[in-house]
C-alpha cells in the first residue's frame, strides 16, 4: 500500500496526440514549498511548450524529469509530500510506479473517442465532449482557431461539468461551407449544433470571435445562455490588429505565418514549429481560404471590428466573465474594461490574446468560479 | 453572270483565293526581303502549297484546331492568324504573335485554334490527338488537323499518333504534305511503304490521296474527312501531292532537284493559276475581281512589313518573362 | 478527418478528389485500368502497382488506358492540356521519359514562352523514380536533375502520404506542366492525412526537424535516411536541421539559406547521379549565396556515378544511406572539414 | 527471239476519296509489287524473258526489285529481267499515257496493266492493237476482271508466245469516245461516261447522285459497282455484245411520278436510291449528243473534263475498238491441250 501523503507529479496529456513530452526546465527547485496553481516546470510537446502547474500542495521533495530529456505522458517526473513523509518512502514509491497501462493505451481507449462529429443544418460539425456530470459548458474558439485551443481548459473544466467544444464552420475539421459569414450566421450555426447534441442550455466560454459569437447568441436566444465567459473577446471595441487578420488570411508559407501566431502570445517562443505546421494543414484545407476570408470581410474589414455588442451585454442579464491577457497584442486589453460595469474583469498580467492557454491554471480557476456562481 | 458550278458560294470562291493570294504574297515578300538581310533566323516559305491549308481551313472554325510544321506560315494564315502579327513576329518585334519569342517556326494563336508552327518534326501529331481528346471530352464537336511533311511522316510520334487516334477514335485528321522532299532527301528513298494511305490503311483508318496543287481535290476531300472526324466516324489521313516553290529553307540552292524541275512545277502546277483559271473560265468570277484582290492583299503585306519594320523590340524584361504562369 | 493512409492511397485519393472537383481533370496512363479490351475483369490493375485502383469504378471513361506508346499519349495529354483540360499522364516509371522527352521539354515546356505568354498547359505527368526496388537499370533511376534543368517544368518529389496528397492536388490545378515524381519504396509509408482536399503551394520546403548544428536537405526516399542519420547524430549531441525540399522546381532557395545562415554547416543528399544534380545546384548556390555563413565545406551525397545496378547486394550500396549522411556531418564538424575530398 | 511483255502498274489507284466515303478498299503498294512477282513469275514460267515496265515513285518498283533481289540471292531464276522505260515520272496520268506509247513503239506483244478503270482507260487511249491484260487494283473495276493475277500472267505469257492461237487468246472491247467541240478535246472511255451537273474537277471519284443526270455504258454488268451499275440493274448488255446502253436520270434525284427509281451499289458499300427517267440502247458508230449543258465528264468513274454552255459534247461507242487477253479462254485452251505439263500428251493418256 503506497503512502497516500505521496503524490506524483506526471507528465501531462494535453490533448489527443500528445504521447509524450519534454522537460525543458524547472521553475521549483527541490525543496520548495509548493502551493496549488504554482507553476511548477515547462514542458515542451510538437504542438506548445505550456507550464505545468501544480494541482496538489506539498513540498518538492524529488525532481525526477531531466531537463532536455522526453517522457511518456503519465511518466513519473517529480514527487510531492509534506516534510514529514520518510525519504525511504518516497523511494519505495518511485521504485513501485509505473506508468499506468491500458488506462494510457493509444489515447481513444481512455474515454471513447476524443472527437465526435454532429450532422446539423450548417454542415458537418466537428466536437469534443468531456466530462458527465454538472452544468454544461460551450466552449467557442476564435477566429482561425479550433477546438484544441481549449487543450489546457476542457479536461479542467470536465472534473465537474458536461463540456462541449467545437470548431466552428469553417474551422478546424467542421464543415468549410459558412452559410452567412456574420457574427448571427455563426451564432446560428452553434445553436444548430446544440439542438443537434440535445443541449437547451450551455454556459457559454468564448474565446476570441468565439466570444462576440457567444454575445450574439445571448442576444438573439437569452435562454439558450446561462451564463458567458468573454475571453479575450471580439466585440468590445472596435480595435483589432488588422496586421494579424491579414496575416493569417494570407500566410501560405511557415516563414509567413510563424511571425503572425507569435502576435498571439506573449511568449513568443511557445509558437512550435508543429504548432504552425497544424495550422498551416489547416489552412491549405480546400475552402478554408474562401471561409477565413469571407469571415475577415464580414467581421474585420479594414481592420476595424464590424460588431461591438457592448451596449446589449451590458443590458442583459446574463452572468458575465471577461478574462483578459494583459499583453494582448490582437485584441487590445483594455477592451475588458467595456464591460466593468455589469461583469467580472479578470487581466491576467504575463499573457497575451490566446490567454486560456499561456496561463491556462489561471484562467480554468476564474471559469470554474464564474460558472459555479451562474449555476 | 454563269450559273455557278462549284460547291462553294462566289463569296467563298473569293475568301479561298484571298488566302491563297496572301500566303503567296506574304511569302514572296519574306524570300525577297530574307535575300536582303532583313529578317533574323531562318524560314520555310509555303508557296505553292497555298491550295492545301486553303481547301482544308476553309472547312474549320475556331474551336477546330491544328498542329503544323515548321513551314507553319500558309497553315497560320489560313487559320486567321493576324498576318500583321505573324510579320511582326518574323522581324523579331514585341508586337509579333508571340511577343518576338517563337519566330517564324512557331507562331501560334491559341484563340484561332492555331496550336503553333512546330520546329521539331512530326511533333504535331501527338499533341493534335490531344486537342481532339479534349473536343470529344468536351464534345464540343471540335475537329484536330495535324500537318506532317513526307519526310516527318517517318517520325515514330507520327505513327504512334496514328495508332493512338485509331484506338481512341478521335476526331484527327492526318494531313500529310507530300512535296517530294524532306529538307533534300527524295520521299521514294526515304519512305520505305511509299504511300502514306497505305500506312493510314495499316492503322485502321482510311487514307486518300488527292491532287494538293487543285483546291478544289483538296477542299472536296477534306470536306468529306473532316465532316466524318466531326459525326464520331474516326480519324482519317489525307495526302496532298503538291510542290514547293522555293527551298526547303530560304538559302536553299536545291541543287538535288532535276534540271527544269522547278520551272516546269511553276508552268503547270502553280495552284493558285489553276483556281483563278478554272473560276474564271467557268465564269463565275471575273479576272478583275481577283486582280482587285492582288492589289488588295499587297497593299496588307506592304502594311504588314512596314509596321514590323516600325514595331519596337523585345526588351531586357521580356527575356525572364513568361516561362512559367507563376513559379 | 484525418487518418492514416499510405503515400499510394494518399496519391489516389487526391486524383479521387480533384476528378470530382474539376470535370476537366482526366487521367491516363498504361495500364492505369488495366484489362481494357480483354475478357477478364475492369479495372484489372489499376494502375501497375495499383495506384489508380478504383478510380475507373468511380469516374468511368475518364480513366483512359492507352497503347504503350509514350510520345503519343504523353503528347496527346499536352496537347489536350494546351486545350483547356488538366490531364494526368502517367509514365509508369519515369525512366521511360525518354521514349517521349521531346513532347515535354520541346513542346510542353516550352509552350508559354514560345507563343509570348499565350498558352497554358497545365499537365501532370507522375510517374516512379528511384532505386531499391531490384528493378535494375532502366526502371530505378532518379532523373529529377533533367527535369529541373528545363525551364518551364515544375518538378515535385514527395517524401510521405501527407505531401503526396497536397502536392499532387496542386499539380493538377497549377497551370504549368509538373513532373510529379513518385518514390517506389514510398508507396507503403503511411502517414496522417486529412480526407480532405487540400493543396500544398509549391517552393514551400519543409523542415522536418530542427538543429543549430548542421543543415541536411534532402528530397524523396533519402529524407527519411536523412531523418535518420539526424537521429543518430542527436545522441552525439549534434542537433540537423531536415529540410525536405518537396518541389525541386521551384526551390525554396530561401529555407535552405536561412537555415545554413544559422547552423553555418550543409550536407545535401540526393539520390540522383553525382553529376549536375540538385546537390551540386544546392552546393553552388549556397557557395554562391551563403559563403560567409559556412563554417565547413559543403558535402555532397549522393548515388554513384553508375547506373543502378541490379544485385540487392550492390542496390543497397547504391542508394545513400543514413550512415553514409551521418559520415558526412562529421566531416562538416571535424576541423578539417572544409579539407578537400575527392569523392567517386 | 521470245516475246517482250510490258506492264503498267499504276501507284496510286484506290487512294480516292470513297477510301473515306465509303469502306473501299485500298490495296497497299507492297501488295501492289506482290501481284507483279507474281504475274512476273508466271510470265517466265511460259518463257518471257524481258519485260518493260512504266518507272513511278510510288514505291511498286523498288520493292518488286527487292523481291526479285531476294530470290536472286537465294538462287533462284524465276522472274524475267525487269527494264523501265527511259522517260521521266512526273506522277500524273501522263506518265501511263506515255509508258504505253513507248512500249507500243518498242514492240511489246501483250501489256499486263495493275490498275483500275481509269488506269486501264489511260493504257486504253495509247496501245493500239496491243492486247491488255488487267489486273484490277482499284475501286470500282468494271473493267478488269477480278481473278488470281497469277492466272493473268500465265495467259499472257501462253497468249504471246504463240501456244494460244491469236483467235482464242485475244478479244475485242468496246469504249465511248468523248469529242468536245468537234474533236478539240477527245477522250474515252472503257465502261462509263457519267454526266454531273457540278463543273469542278474536285476529288475526281464519283460517289454523289443528286447532281447525275446521264449515263452511258459500253456493257451493262450487273455483277459490278459504279455507276454502271445503274445500267446493269436495268438492262444487262454483254462485253461482248454490240451497242451499250444509255440512262436519263430525274434532275432532282428524286422519285416523282413516272420515274422508275433504283437502288444501285454506286461505290463499294455504297448503294444509293436514283430516279430514272429513261434508257435505251446506244448503238455503235452513233453521236450521241446529251441533253445536260453544263456540267463535268466522269470516265470510268472520276471526273475529267467539264463543259459549259458553250461547249458541244458528244458520245460515241466504238465495237472493237482494242484488244485484251481472254484469260478464260486461255486457260481452258491450256488445260484441254496440256499446254503446261512436261511433254504435251494426248488427251486420252490422261487415264
Amino acid at each position: 500500500m503506497l503512502n497516500e501523503r505521496i503524490k506524483p507529479i506526471v507528465m501531462p496529456k494535453w490533448g489527443l496526440s500528445m504521447s509524450e513530452g519534454k522537460v525543458t526546465g524547472w521553475l521549483k527547485r527541490p525543496g520548495s514549498t509548493i502551493s496549488i496553481g504554482d507553476e511548477l516546470l515547462e514542458v515542451e510537446t510538437d504542438k506548445i511548450t505550456n507550464v505545468v502547474e501544480a494541482g496538489e500542495t506539498g513540498v518538492l521533495r524529488r525532481v525526477l524529469g531531466e531537463p532536455g530529456t522526453v517522457y511518456p505522458v503519465k511518466a513519473l517526473i517529480a514527487v510531492l509530500a509534506e516534510p514529514d513523509v520518510p525519504d525511504d518512502d518516497i523511494d519505495a514509491f518511485i521504485n513501485a510506479y509505473a506508468v499506468p497501462a491500458g488506462e494510457d493505451g493509444d489515447g481513444e481507449a481512455e474515454a471513447g473517442p476524443q472527437y465526435h462529429t454532429a450532422e446539423t443544418p450548417a454542415g458537418t460539425i466537428r466536437y469534443a465532449k468531456r466530462g458527465e456530470s454538472g452544468p454544461t459548458i460551450l466552449l467557442v474558439h476564435g477566429f482561425g482557431g479550433d477546438l484544441d485551443n481549449w487543450l489546457f481548459t476542457i479536461d479542467a473544466l470536465a472534473e465537474k461539468a458536461t463540456v462541449y467544444a467545437l470548431d466552428l464552420p469553417g474551422h478546424g475539421q467542421s464543415t468549410k461551407q459558412i452559410a452567412d459569414a456574420s457574427l448571427s450566421g455563426l451564432s446560428q450555426a452553434v445553436l444548430g449544433f446544440l439542438d443537434t447534441v440535445g443541449v437547451e442550455r450551455a454556459h457559454f466560454v468564448g474565446h476570441s470571435m468565439g466570444g462576440a459569437v457567444s454575445m450574439r447568441t445571448a442576444l438573439d436566444a437569452p435562454g439558450r445562455v446561462a451564463s458567458l465567459s468573454l475571453i479575450a473577446s471580439a466585440g468590445l471595441g472596435e480595435q483589432i490588429d488588422g496586421g494579424y487578420i491579414q496575416g493569417f488570411v494570407g500566410a501560405t508559407s511557415r516563414r509567413d505565418l510563424k511571425p503572425v501566431l507569435e502576435t498571439l502570445f506573449a511568449d513568443r517562443g511557445l509558437v512550435s514549429r508543429q504548432m504552425v505546421d497544424d495550422l498551416l494543414k489547416y489552412k491549405r484545407l480546400d475552402g478554408v481560404d474562401e471561409a477565413l476570408r469571407a469571415l475577415s470581410a464580414s467581421l474585420f474589414a479594414e481592420g476595424r471590428q464590424a460588431s461591438v455588442l457592448v451596449s446589449g451585454i451590458a443590458d442583459a442579464r446574463t452572468p458575465t466573465l471577461v478574462v483578459w491577457g494583459e499583453e494582448d497584442r490582437v485584441i487590445p486589453a483594455d477592451h475588458a474594461q467595456a464591460l466593468a460595469n455589469t461583469a467580472q474583469v479578470a487581466v491576467i498580467p504575463g499573457a497575451g490574446h490566446m490567454v486560456q492557454m499561456e496561463a491556462a491554471g489561471k484562467v480554468n480557476a476564474l471559469l470554474k468560479e464564474h460558472i459555479a456562481k451562474a449555476s | 453572270m454563269a450559273q455557278n458550278p462549284f460547291p462553294l458560294g462566289k463569296d467563298e470562291l473569293l475568301k479561298a483565293y484571298r488566302t491563297m493570294r496572301t500566303i503567296r504574297e506574304f511569302e514572296e515578300r519574306l524570300h525577297v526581303d530574307f535575300a536582303k538581310g532583313d529578317i533574323p533566323g531562318f524560314v520555310h516559305l509555303y508557296a505553292g502549297e497555298e491550295a492545301c491549308a486553303t481547301g482544308i481551313m476553309m472547312h474549320l472554325n475556331d474551336n477546330d484546331r491544328i498542329a503544323s510544321t515548321h513551314r507553319g506560315h500558309g497553315h497560320c494564315i489560313a487559320k486567321g492568324v493576324d498576318v500583321h502579327a505573324m510579320m511582326a513576329e518574323i522581324y523579331g518585334r514585341s508586337t509579333g504573335a508571340c511577343r518576338g519569342k517563337g519566330g517564324s517556326m512557331h507562331i501560334a494563336d491559341l484563340s484561332k485554334g492555331m496550336m503553333g508552327a512546330n520546329g521539331i518534326l512530326g511533333a504535331g501529331a501527338p499533341l493534335i490527338c490531344g486537342a481532339a481528346l479534349a473536343a470529344k471530352v468536351r464534345g464540343d464537336r471540335g475537329v484536330g488537323i495535324t500537318f506532317v511533311g513526307d519526310g516527318a511522316s517517318n517520325q515514330g510520334t507520327f505513327l504512334e499518333s496514328l495508332n493512338l487516334a485509331a484506338v481512341w477514335n478521335l476526331p484527327v485528321v492526318f494531313v500529310v504534305e507530300n512535296n517530294g522532299y524532306a529538307e533534300s532527301t527524295a520521299m521514294e528513298w526515304a519512305v520505305s511503304c511509299d504511300s502514306y494511305v497505305d500506312r493510314a490503311t495499316g492503322f485502321g483508318m482510311p487514307g486518300v490521296t488527292v491532287d494538293g496543287t487543285d483546291f478544289f481535290a483538296v477542299y472536296e476531300a477534306a470536306g468529306e474527312i473532316i465532316r466524318r472526324a466531326r459525326d464520331g466516324g474516326g480519324p482519317a489521313l489525307l495526302e496532298c501531292n503538291m510542290v514547293r516553290f522555293y527551298g526547303h529553307f530560304e538559302g536553299d540552292a536545291q541543287t538535288y532537284r532535276a534540271k527544269g524541275e522547278l520551272e516546269a512545277i511553276r508552268a503547270s502546277r502553280d495552284c493558285l493559276t489553276i483556281l483563278s483559271e478554272r473560276v474564271i473560265e467557268a465564269g463565275v468570277i471575273g479576272r478583275d475581281e481577283l486582280q482587285a484582290i492582288d492589289r488588295e492583299v499587297n497593299a496588307l503585306i506592304e502594311d504588314a512589313v512596314r509596321a514590323a519594320k516600325a514595331a519596337p523590340l523585345p526588351v531586357a524584361d521580356d527575356l525572364l518573362r513568361d516561362v512559367y504562369v507563376s513559379y | 478527418m484525418s487518418r492514416k493512409i499510405s503515400m499510394k492511397q494518399a496519391i489516389n485519393e487526391a486524383l479521387d478528389l480533384e476528378m470530382r472537383r474539376d470535370p476537366t481533370v482526366i487521367v491516363m496512363g498504361e495500364d492505369i485500368v488495366g484489362g481494357t479490351g480483354a475478357q477478364g475483369e475492369d479495372d484489372a490493375w489499376g494502375g501497375v502497382l495499383g495506384v489508380t485502383k478504383g478510380l475507373y469504378a468511380k469516374h468511368g471513361d475518364r480513366l483512359m488506358d492507352t497503347p504503350l506508346s509514350e510520345s503519343a499519349y504523353i503528347g496527346a495529354a499536352i496537347g489536350a492540356a494546351a486545350c483547356g483540360l488538366r490531364p494526368v499522364a502517367e509514365l509508369m516509371f519515369l525512366d521511360f521519359m525518354g521514349v517521349c522527352f521531346d513532347q515535354i521539354f520541346n513542346q510542353a515546356a516550352k509552350f508559354r514562352y514560345m507563343f509570348g505568354g499565350k498558352a497554358e498547359t497545365p499537365v501532370v505527368i507522375r510517374g516512379m523514380v528511384g532505386a531499391g526496388f531490384r528493378a535494375a537499370a532502366q526502371h530505378s533511376q532518379m532523373l529529377t536533375p533533367l527535369f529541373t534543368h528545363i525551364p518551364g517544368l515544375k518538378v515535385v518529389c514527395p517524401s510521405n502520404a501527407y505531401d503526396a496528397k497536397g502536392l499532387l492536388i496542386q499539380s493538377i490545378r497549377d497551370n504549368d506542366p509538373v513532373i510529379f515524381c513518385e518514390h517506389k519504396n514510398l508507396y507503403g509509408l503511411e502517414c496522417e492525412v486529412p480526407a480532405e482536399s487540400y493543396a500544398i503551394p509549391f517552393g514551400e520546403a519543409n523542415v522536418l526537424r530542427d538543429g543549430d548544428d548542421v543543415t541536411i536537405v534532402s528530397y524523396g526516399l533519402t529524407v527519411h535516411r536523412a531523418m535518420e542519420a539526424a537521429t543518430a547524430l542527436a545522441k552525439d549531441g549534434t542537433e540537423a536541421e531536415v529540410i525536405d525540399l518537396r518541389t525541386l522546381s521551384p526551390i525554396d532557395w530561401d529555407t535552405i539559406v536561412e537555415s545554413v545562415e544559422r547552423t553555418g554547416r550543409l550536407v545535401v543528399v540526393d539520390e540522383a547521379h553525382p553529376r549536375c544534380n540538385l546537390a551540386t545546384d544546392i552546393a553552388a548556390f549556397v557557395g554562391q549565396n551563403a559563403f560567409g555563413a559556412l563554417k565547413a565545406g559543403i558535402q555532397m551525397v549522393t548515388a554513384p556515378h553508375t547506373p543502378v545496378p541490379f544485385a540487392p547486394s550492390l542496390e543497397d550500396l547504391y542508394v545513400p544511406s543514413a550512415d553514409s549522411i551521418a559520415s558526412a556531418v562529421r566531416r562538416t564538424l571535424s576541423p578539417k572539414g572544409a579539407s578537400p575530398r575527392i569523392a567517386a | 527471239m521470245a516475246p517482250v511483255v510490258g506492264i503498267v502498274a499504276n501507284p496510286v489507284s484506290a487512294r480516292d476519296i470513297r477510301r473515306v466515303v465509303a469502306n473501299a478498299t485500298s490495296l497497299q503498294i507492297a501488295d501492289r509489287a506482290n501481284i507483279l512477282l507474281r504475274v512476273l513469275a508466271a510470265l517466265h514460267a511460259c518463257g518471257v524473258r524481258d519485260v518493260l515496265m512504266m518507272p513511278e515513285n510510288g514505291g511498286i518498283r523498288a520493292h518488286v526489285d527487292r523481291g526479285m533481289m531476294r530470290a536472286r540471292a537465294r538462287g533462284e531464276d524465276i522472274y524475267p529481267a525487269l527494264h523501265p522505260v527511259a522517260m521521266p515520272v512526273t506522277g500524273t496520268v501522263a506518265d501511263t499515257h506515255r509508258a504505253t506509247a513507248e512500249m507500243r513503239r518498242a514492240g511489246v506483244a501483250a501489256l499486263v496493266v495493275l490498275g483500275g478503270d481509269g488506269t486501264h482507260r489511260a493504257v486504253a487511249a495509247e496501245c493500239g492493237t496491243v492486247p491488255i491484260a488487267g489486273i484490277s487494283t482499284g475501286t470500282n473495276n468494271a473493267f478488269p476482271e477480278h481473278r488470281e493475277p497469277t492466272i493473268t500472267g500465265l495467259a499472257t505469257g501462253l497468249a504471246v508466245t504463240g501456244r494460244v492461237p491469236p483467235h482464242i487468246a485475244f478479244i475485242a472491247n468496246k469504249r465511248i469516245d468523248v469529242s468536245l467541240n468537234g474533236g478539240a478535246v477527245t477522250d474515252m472511255a472503257l465502261v462509263d461516261v457519267a454526266l454531273v451537273t457540278e463543273r469542278y474537277i474536285g476529288a475526281r471519284a464519283l460517289w454523289r447522285t443528286e447532281n447525275f443526270r446521264e449515263l452511258y455504258v459500253t456493257f451493262a454488268d450487273p455483277e459490278v459497282i459504279g455507276m454502271s451499275a445503274i445500267a446493269g440493274l436495268l438492262e444487262p448488255v454483254g462485253r461482248d455484245e454490240s451497242g451499250g446502253l444509255m440512262v436519263r436520270l430525274s434532275p432532282d434525284g428524286d422519285c416523282r411520278k413516272g420515274i422508275t427509281t433504283l437502288n444501285a451499289p454506286i461505290a463499294p458499300g455504297m448503294m444509293a436510291q436514283v430516279g430514272v427517267t429513261d434508257w435505251r440502247r446506244m448503238p455503235a458508230d452513233v453521236a450521241f449528243v446529251p441533253e445536260v449543258a453544263a456540267g463535268s465528264v466522269a470516265l470510268d468513274g472520276e471526273r475529267e473534263l467539264s463543259f459549259t454552255e458553250r461547249d458541244r459534247l458528244s458520245l460515241t461507242l466504238r465495237d472493237d475498238a482494242f484488244r485484251t487477253v481472254n484469260v478464260a479462254a486461255v486457260m481452258r485452251h491450256a488445260g484441254q491441250n496440256r499446254l503446261l505439263t512436261g511433254t504435251p500428251v494426248p488427251v486420252t493418256a490422261a487415264f
